[in-house]
């Protein structure tokens, strides 16, 4: 505008006074002095770096312990540079000094108090000489449980990272760790993903010692094995494989130890992350490990003669190898009546497909064959219909994103939040959008009836069908029922390939040379006609009854 | 290893592939059509194209298109479905359409030029057929089009009417049905009605029957006023149409080819000539077998029935209980159901139509005397006897002495 | 490495089953009326009496696969006849099967486009299943097997059951006579029946893949026969009791209007032939893969390959576009009846023959 | 600073808050606007509502200033309350879904302004279907200057639907659908199935193509439709030699046209038995690839026309040729190519014989042979009637159905 001229322009350091140029030069001052710290900074560190490699020291390790303390301290301290979590507490001990390192938060400071500072500082032997046994005076003037002398300085460092406690000697380079490991975690629990109602209700937390006690609690068996690996290059994250040595199918657990060994990952947070990783189908929507909250169950698949991977940090183990019919079983199953649980299993198969294919068929029968359907039906969902403008395929889609997002908000929303949101939705949806003609009612019903039933099946599997249901209906949109049966097809041959440490994901299901298995397949006989373990896993000893305890 | 070297391009002939599918509902689909956007044809009336009436005159002009081949044979109505007319009101459910012509298809077609929505043939249920139509040129060319497109159902209902077809595609029924479906339900009583010939004359068995060159019947179906009525049949020698069989007759033949799950036969009462007495037929199990005796051929049927007294309307009172009243009822029903059986055979014997399907017993059991005779049945059957023995068993006499 | 079994073996029961999903395909749809056209009222008859030739002729197979343990056709025929002719028969199987795959292809497309469709192209139709029969074609044996099985398992009695409403339309009566009056008829019909049985030649490329249980492979692959002969006389008897000779002579696909004609009284269920053609598609899907499956698999033997899987790429389009290039009825007609004559002469001539050939063989190198 | 910051933002905000108060020029909520569904078009003398008085006549219009009395122009307005009631089953069912105003006048445009003053709420054309024309109207003018209107107006959508009609053009606005639809749309919607019916000539002929056409110097058709009592029904192509109406064509001939510009899909074809001689046979086409090319041989111009097609049998009369037969079918198929033959040479003998181009012959030339274009363009109406079409066609009988 060209009245602008008129207007008087004001300096911008008035408007903004932080633009003064006073305030601009000082804070260039304030730069100059960080970067000429910065660079004081940079020769510390190299200075540092050369003080580490005074110190011999062999390949992959950063250094090794001398028998100077000092020296040691200083090491450590380098090391462990603003790590200020981590103790050093000195002690002046009859014939020299010892240092105890730990970690803070992860020790428990009065049992080492009490187990170590105590009955160090009041000892009456003198420390050892150097070159001396120090280990046998560590074992005899000690309380504490755990004490452990490893050679490694790398795998010391770690051990004190994870939880323990360095105890080190003037004058000695042999390092005590003492486990005095204590730290916040979860408590035992009720499962969260596997719901069970007469079963037992204790599910697995997070920290992997718990997980395995709650194991060897129920089994008295020393043919129940763990093997402890560490995965993750640098979060050295504690995985332990479950398995029962006298019946788990040969070759299987060699396997599983290979693909884990072969892992390559810098961090492991989930156990997800180590099922990703050793599947050989990463592309595939349907899992390729089970998954395992609760202890029996996954004992029951031990005892089945399969793997279990137990990662530390997630309270869910996996089982390996995995088949459909593994997982749509539920501890329920087996805590009721052998009927009625044969009925509760049909039903999850039942509504597992028309989780997959009730909008597909819906979208066939409607738009492409809808001679399938008796008159007076037809006539009805086309009174229904014809009061909705868009295609049928359109509403489906948009019903199933509808739903999609639903799912995702409820998951994701603060607890409190729910109840409000499922009422709007529930609200919109099922009144308001039907009343307002964009959707007609019985898609609503169909689209509801496919989220209630995909939520019987295992939550892994749900996600997978999700997938599945969207290339179903692309399918369905474009040939129909034809369309259908060949996604149908599709999803079958891809089943059949996809292997879980050599058995196909869909188990014995109609497979003739696995047949002795239909009694815990789709149906579930009482377990006094089964006493035999299903063949699908290659147990070594197939009979349940009298093992021999070898 | 071998397989993993080509797994990579397994893979991504894959993704390809998968790529085609998910661009494929994008372009189009050949056959996707909304349920609401398909005109539901629920019965076609098929008349001959001159037969009208005066108000039809002036709008035959425009139901019409120019043909190049063939005559104006026909006028095909067609019945469709209205959405949105409840039941309640007044409104009929159906309207229709209607064109001339020769070709079914062709006309059926041109017909798509007065709607706004594909006609949709999957849900007929009822063909009627006026008498006039099919006295043109017989059953075979009006069948064809329905017994050779695959849409149409088998099950689909054949009716033949003396007066005007299209006519009953605008009869509007009272339960508010759509007319069509109201016209398809009524055959479904046959079990219970023997006035009605309804089991094995739809189409299917109508388009098997002219395969094997049987002759056939086809359910008649009549309208007055606001009365729509089926009961009897019109009988076709080959296609061609032969005349009508009277309600009496079809029962006989219902009995004959032991259709009926239920029949009512009365008789007059053995001891009061003015009341009467009817049997509710239950059970019924018939055998009809050819004999040849040297030359000669004849039928043996044997009736075996079972069923209730239903219905005493003597003026006076007397026991049903009475084994020998009821020996002498079981007699004079047998003597009632032979009459009316030998009744049927004669009417059909003298229409020349084998409906009682005497040939195609004869086929199955003396294949030999068939071969000889073959070529002369049609001489033969008016002359062909059949004996007749009913047997009649009264069960119950209901709850009522 | 990881496959723990390659689960590559079978057993004399998974080659039965086997058997049956490659034979029992589109057959069930498309041959009876061909049958009912040549046998009449012995359709039955012939179906019966073919089974038996055939089953004979497999025994035959299993006799000569007994010879050369471990070897499939591609291996012993060379060594029977010679490499030049050796070669030459078990192109000519090939061809036939190559054929095949695109006769039956095109006939699941007509079929599928005439019931189910109305603009659909039936390319498209066509190139639908191609592509899911290339990736079944495209897995490990054993992954095909699985497939097999489950469809076997889940299709044919899914498909029998649909077929067993037809006994509400059912009139004995229309069997009659039972005993057929045209014998040339019934011997034409053995002929024909061969496309129905077709497919067990298979025997011969999978046998060295079968490993040796407590069940015979004769007993097995007699059982597979039973229950072909079981489906096909199921259906074939029922068409002819239901529709008359005449009736089912006259409809191409009799088997479909069996079915379209039930009607059951009270349940929402119409239009019974799309559950048969559902219920018959994987069938039809099982006898594709295992042609696709085969004829790629003689090329691995033939050239000498580790894996089948490129000659599945290279031939399944082929076969599309002959597929494509059977559009016209009458080349689809006269395809068909080439697939059969070829097949029959392999069956009846060029099996035996080798048999004889072999046992010859076997007795001079015992004498020798 | 943050001072200024904040009133800047206050100010902002109160500015987002009263613009939707204070009414933004072109909201107008959708139930408040009169969504107009067909446009029939009249002499001014015509199309009068059944029963009207001159007097009622007289209050439709207005006095113009300049140009005369010429056209009648009636709206058909689409109903609300009749829709609403209708799917809650509250009556008004039977009820018309639509009503209809008229006017006189010469500019379309003006008239339909004048309207306003009948109608409650504004007129809105956005969602128009149809426009029908009478025959009297279009013998009277050419085409272009009364679908300028049309072409200009950019509220108007180009798939619109433009009729003929040889009768009044209104009767057909006030035609109550037996399918309960508004009528404008069940006018439109007729079209449609030009994909199964041949002898609906109404592919490619859109408001659209109409434009298209008249920009390239083209020869326009339209779809003719015809009201009798209750019967509505498209049948035949009015044709225009460019924008000048030439006469009707009927269906055998559009039939034709549509052969030969391949752009129907599921036609029947009707042809004599070839076994049974006065029986006729149906087929139903499946697929159909046509191919016209333009030959130039000196002076002479010819056109010649490939045609394949497939189609299954779908109707036989009389007695049963086998069909398993293939003799017999080749019999079939030839009497079917022979059929389609005399169809198409019909059809471009009809349209010659009007002059005009239906086939696209001129515009073939033009992209093909764009010299002897050139040469002929000036003599093209001359030329064209003379123009020869060598036709070659191929059947393929694919299936037979269900029966043989």
């Amino acid at each position: 505008m060209h009245q602008g001229k008129t207007l008087n322009f004001h300096k911008l350091s008035t408007a903004i006074p932080s633009a003064a140029l006073a305030a601009t030069n000082e804070r260039l001052k304030a730069l100059r002095q960080l970067t000429s710290e910065g660079a004081k900074i940079g020769r510390d560190i190299s200075r540092l770096a050369a003080d580490l490699r005074k110190v011999a020291a062999p390949q992959q390790e950063p250094f090794i312990f001398t028998s100077d303390l000092e020296t040691n301290e200083r090491l450590l301290r380098s090391i462990l540079r603003d790590c200020e979590d981590v103790i050093y507490r000195t002690l002046a001990l009859k014939g020299g000094r010892a240092l105890l390192v730990y970690v803070h938060g992860m020790t428990d400071e009065a049992g080492l108090a009490k187990f170590v500072i105590q009955p160090l500082l009041e000892c009456s032997v003198t420390i050892p000489e150097p070159g001396a046994d120090i280990e046998s005076y560590i074992q005899q003037h000690i309380y504490a449980a755990g004490i452990q002398f490893i050679e490694q300085p790398s795998s010391i460092i770690g051990e004190m990272m994870g939880g323990r406690t360095l105890l080190l000697f003037d004058g000695h380079a042999r390092v005590a760790l003492i486990g005095t490991t204590q730290f916040a975690k979860r408590n035992v629990g009720d499962s969260k993903t596997e719901g069970v109602v007469r079963g037992p209700h204790e599910a697995f937390n997070e920290t992997l010692i718990d997980n395995i006690a709650l194991l060897r609690r129920r089994v008295r068996d020393p043919n129940l094995k763990i093997k402890i690996l560490n995965v993750g290059d640098r979060s050295g994250t504690r995985a332990a494989l479950a398995y029962v040595s006298n019946l788990v199918k040969p070759g299987l657990l060699e396997e599983v130890e290979k693909r884990i060994a072969a892992v390559s990952t810098d961090i492991v947070l989930t156990s997800f992350k180590i099922e990703e990783l050793i599947s050989k189908h990463p592309w595939s929507p349907f899992p390729q490990a089970e998954v395992a909250e609760r202890p029996d169950t996954l004992l029951n698949a031990l005892y089945g003669g399969r793997v279990g991977i137990m990662v530390d940090g997630t309270p869910l183990a996996l089982v390996v190898p995995a088949t459909f019919l593994s997982m749509m079983q539920a501890t329920d199953d087996y805590t009721t009546q052998p009927l009625g649980g044969m009925l509760i299993r049909m039903i999850r198969y039942l509504s597992s497909f028309l989780a997959v294919y009730l909008p597909a068929l819906y979208i066939s029968v409607v738009s492409f064959h809808p001679g399938m359907l008796p008159t007076t039906l037809a006539i009805s969902i086309a009174e229904l219909r014809s009061r909705t403008p868009f295609p049928s395929i359109l509403e489906a889609f948009g019903m199933i994103i509808i739903l999609e997002i639903f799912q995702e908000a409820i998951i994701r929303l603060p607890q409190r939040m729910v109840t409000a949101a499922s009422v709007v939705g529930g609200f919109v949806i099922g009144t308001t959008v039907v009343e307002a003609g964009l959707i007609n009612p019985l898609l609503v019903v169909v689209v509801a009836m496919t989220a209630i039933a995909s939520y019987t099946a295992s939550f892994d599997f749900a996600v997978g069908f999700r997938v599945v249901r969207i290339f179903t209906l692309l399918a369905a949109s474009v040939l129909g029922l034809y369309g259908t049966l060949l996604a149908l097809l599709f999803t079958t041959v891809h089943l059949c390939a996809l292997r879980s440490f050599g058995e196909s994901v869909l188990g014995g299901l109609f497979d003739i040379t696995l047949l002795e298995d239909w009694k815990d397949g789709i149906v579930r006989v009482p377990l006094k006609l089964n006493r035999t373990r299903p063949k699908v896993y290659g147990p070594q000893d197939r009979t349940r009854a009298g093992d021999d305890g070898g | 290893m071998v397989t993993m070297r080509y797994k990579g391009w397994h893979r991504r002939i894959v993704a390809a592939g998968l790529l085609l599918l998910f661009s494929l509902p994008v372009s189009g689909c050949w056959d996707r059509q909304e349920l609401q956007d398909r005109a539901m044809l629920l019965a076609i009336a098929i008349d001959a194209a001159d037969d009208k009436t005066a108000a039809e005159q002036s709008r035959t002009a425009v139901e019409k298109f120019p043909q190049p081949h063939g005559a104006k044979r026909y006028r095909v109505s067609n019945q469709v479905l209205k959405l949105g007319a409840s039941e309640e009101e007044e409104e009929s459910r159906t309207f229709v359409l209607s064109n001339t012509g020769q070709s079914i298809l062709e006309m059926g077609r041109d017909v798509s030029g007065q709607i706004s929505k594909v006609l949709w043939l999957e849900d007929l249920h009822v063909i009627i057929v006026s008498e006039e139509a099919v006295k043109i040129a017989g059953l075979q060319p009006i069948i064809d089009f329905f017994r050779r497109d695959q849409r149409i159902r088998w099950r689909s209902r054949l009716y033949i009417t003396p007066g005007k077809a299209r006519e009953l595609l605008e009869f509007k029924p009272e339960s508010g049905e759509p007319g069509g479906m109201f016209l398809e339900a009524i055959s479904r009583n046959h079990p219970k009605n023997t006035h009605v010939i309804a089991a094995r004359t739809d189409l299917g068995f109508i388009v098997q029957a002219l395969d094997n060159e049987a002759d056939v019947l086809v359910p008649r179906i009549e309208m007055q006023q606001k009365v729509v009525r089926v009961g009897g049949a019109a009988a076709f020698k080959r296609g061609k149409f032969a005349g009508y069989l009277d309600e009496y007759a079809v029962k006989g033949l219902k009995f004959i080819r032991a259709t009926e799950k239920s029949a009512i036969i009365a008789v007059r009462c053995p001891l009061h000539p003015e009341g009467l007495l009817v049997f509710e037929l239950f059970e019924h199990e018939t055998r009809l077998r050819p004999i040849v005796k040297g030359e000669q051929v004849f039928f043996q049927l044997d009736i075996n029935m079972t069923g209730n007294i239903g219905e005493i309307s003597c003026s006076r009172h007397h026991c049903s209980l009475d084994p020998e009243y009821r020996r002498k009822a079981e007699l004079l029903f047998a003597e009632e159901v032979r009459r009316n059986v030998l009744y049927a055979q004669e009417a059909c014997q003298e229409l020349g139509i084998d409906v009682l399907n005497f040939g195609f017993k004869l086929k199955a059991y003396q294949p030999k005397t068939w071969a000889k005779i073959k070529d002369r049945w049609d001489e033969i059957y008016p002359t062909v006897p059949m004996t007749v023995s009913v047997n009649v068993h009264i069960r119950n006499v209901g709850e009522h002495k | 490495m990881g496959n723990l079994e390659r689960k590559s073996k079978m057993s004399a029961l998974q080659l039965a089953v086997v058997l049956v999903t490659t034979c029992v395909g589109g057959q069930i749809i498309l041959a009876p009326n061909e049958l009912i056209m040549a046998a009449g009222q012995g359709a039955w008859v012939s179906i019966i009496l073919g089974g038996m030739l055939y089953y004979t002729v497999s025994l035959l197979c299993i006799k000569i696969g007994e010879y050369y343990p471990q070897e499939s056709l591609v291996e012993f025929f060379p060594r029977i006849f010679g490499k030049g002719i050796g070669l030459a028969l078990t192109g000519w199987l090939w061809v036939t099967y190559f054929i095949l795959y695109a006769v039956i292809l095109q006939g699941l497309s007509r079929v599928i486009g005439l019931f189910m469709f109305d603009r659909t192209p039936v390319e498209v139709i066509g190139a639908g299943m191609a592509a899911v029969t290339v990736y079944c074609a495209l897995q490990d044996w054993g992954t095909i097997l699985r497939v097999l099985q489950l469809l076997m398992f889940s299709s044919v009695p899914m498909l029998v059951g649909i077929w067993l409403l037809t006994f509400f339309n059912f009139l004995p009566e229309n069997l009659l006579p039972l005993w057929p009056l045209d014998f040339k008829g019934v011997v034409k019909g053995i002929g024909i029946s061969w496309g129905m049985f077709s497919g067990y030649e298979v025997i011969l490329l999978l046998l060295p893949l079968v490993y040796r249980g407590k069940i015979a492979f004769a007993w097995a692959v007699g059982c597979a026969f039973g229950c072909m002969g079981f489906i096909f006389v199921l259906v074939v008897v029922v068409a002819v009791g239901v529709l008359t000779v005449k009736g089912a002579q006259n409809v191409p696909y009799p088997t479909l209007i069996v079915i379209r004609g039930v009607e059951l009284p009270g349940t929402f269920i119409e239009r019974l032939e799309n559950y048969l053609l559902v219920a018959w598609i994987p069938i039809v899907f099982d006898t594709l893969a295992m042609m696709l499956y085969f004829v790629s698999e003689t090329c691995r033997r033939w050239l000498k390959y580790e894996d089948h899987r490129p000659f599945v790429l290279l031939l399944a389009p082929a076969a599309f576009i002959l597929n494509v290039v059977l559009d016209t009825a009458k080349l689809y007609e006269q395809a068909g009846k080439l697939t059969n004559t070829m097949g029959l002469v392999f069956s009846l001539f060029v099996i035996p023959l080798a048999y004889i050939l072999a046992r010859i063989k076997r007795r001079d190198a015992r004498d020798g | 600073m943050m001072d200024r910051l904040r009133k800047l933002l206050c100010a902002f905000l109160l500015l987002v808050f009263v613009l939707p108060l204070a009414g933004c020029w072109d909201r107008r909520e959708l139930q408040e606007r009169n969504l107009v569904l067909a446009i029939a078009l009249d002499l001014a003398d015509e199309g009068l509502k059944p029963g009207q008085s001159q007097e009622t006549v007289k209050a439709e219009t207005f006095v113009q200033p300049t140009g005369s009395k010429r056209y009648r122009l009636s709206l058909q307005i689409l109903k609300y309350e009749a829709k609403g009631a209708g799917s809650k089953g509250g009556g008004g069912q039977g009820a018309r879904k639509t009503f209809v105003l008229s006017n006189t006048g010469e500019s379309l445009f003006e008239m339909v302004r004048d309207m306003l003053g009948q109608s409650s709420r504004a007129l809105y054309f956005e969602h128009m279907q149809v426009v029908i024309i009478s025959e009297a109207v279009l013998r009277q003018t050419n085409l272009a200057p009364i679908l300028d209107f049309f072409f200009r107006d950019a509220e108007m959508r180009s798939r619109i639907r433009v009729y003929a009609t040889p009768g009044q053009a209104r009767p057909l606005l006030e035609f109550k659908p037996p399918t309960g639809e508004p009528g404008g749309i069940y006018l439109n919607n007729i079209a449609r199935n030009h994909v199964k019916n041949a002898h609906i000539g109404t592919a490619r002929t859109d408001l659209g193509h109409i434009i298209q056409a008249l920009d390239n110097d083209a020869d326009v058709i339209m779809p003719r439709i015809d009201i009798q009592d209750e019967v509505v029904k498209i049948r035949g192509l009015a044709v225009f030699r460019r924008d000048r109406f030439g006469g009707y064509l009927d269906e055998y001939a559009v039939q034709g046209i549509r052969f030969v510009r391949g752009t129907e899909r599921g036609a029947i074809i009707t042809a004599p038995c070839p076994v049974h001689p006065g029986e006729i046979l149906a087929l139903e086409l499946v697929k159909h690839e046509t191919k016209l090319t333009p030959h130039v041989a000196g002076d002479d111009i010819y056109f010649t026309l490939d045609i394949n097609m497939t189609g299954n049998l779908s109707e036989v009369h009389g007695a049963q040729p086998n069909t398993y037969d293939y003799k017999n079918k080749d019999a079939l198929e030839q009497a079917f190519a022979q059929e389609v033959l005399a169809n198409v040479s019909y059809a471009v003998r009809q349209s010659q014989t009007v002059g005009c181009d239906t086939l696209y012959f001129g515009s073939k030339l033009k992209a093909h042979e764009p010299e002897t274009w050139k040469r002929v363009k000036e003599r093209w109406d001359e030329i064209y009637p003379a123009i020869s079409l060598y036709t070659s066609v191929n059947v393929r009988i694919r299936n037979i159905g269900v029966h043989r």
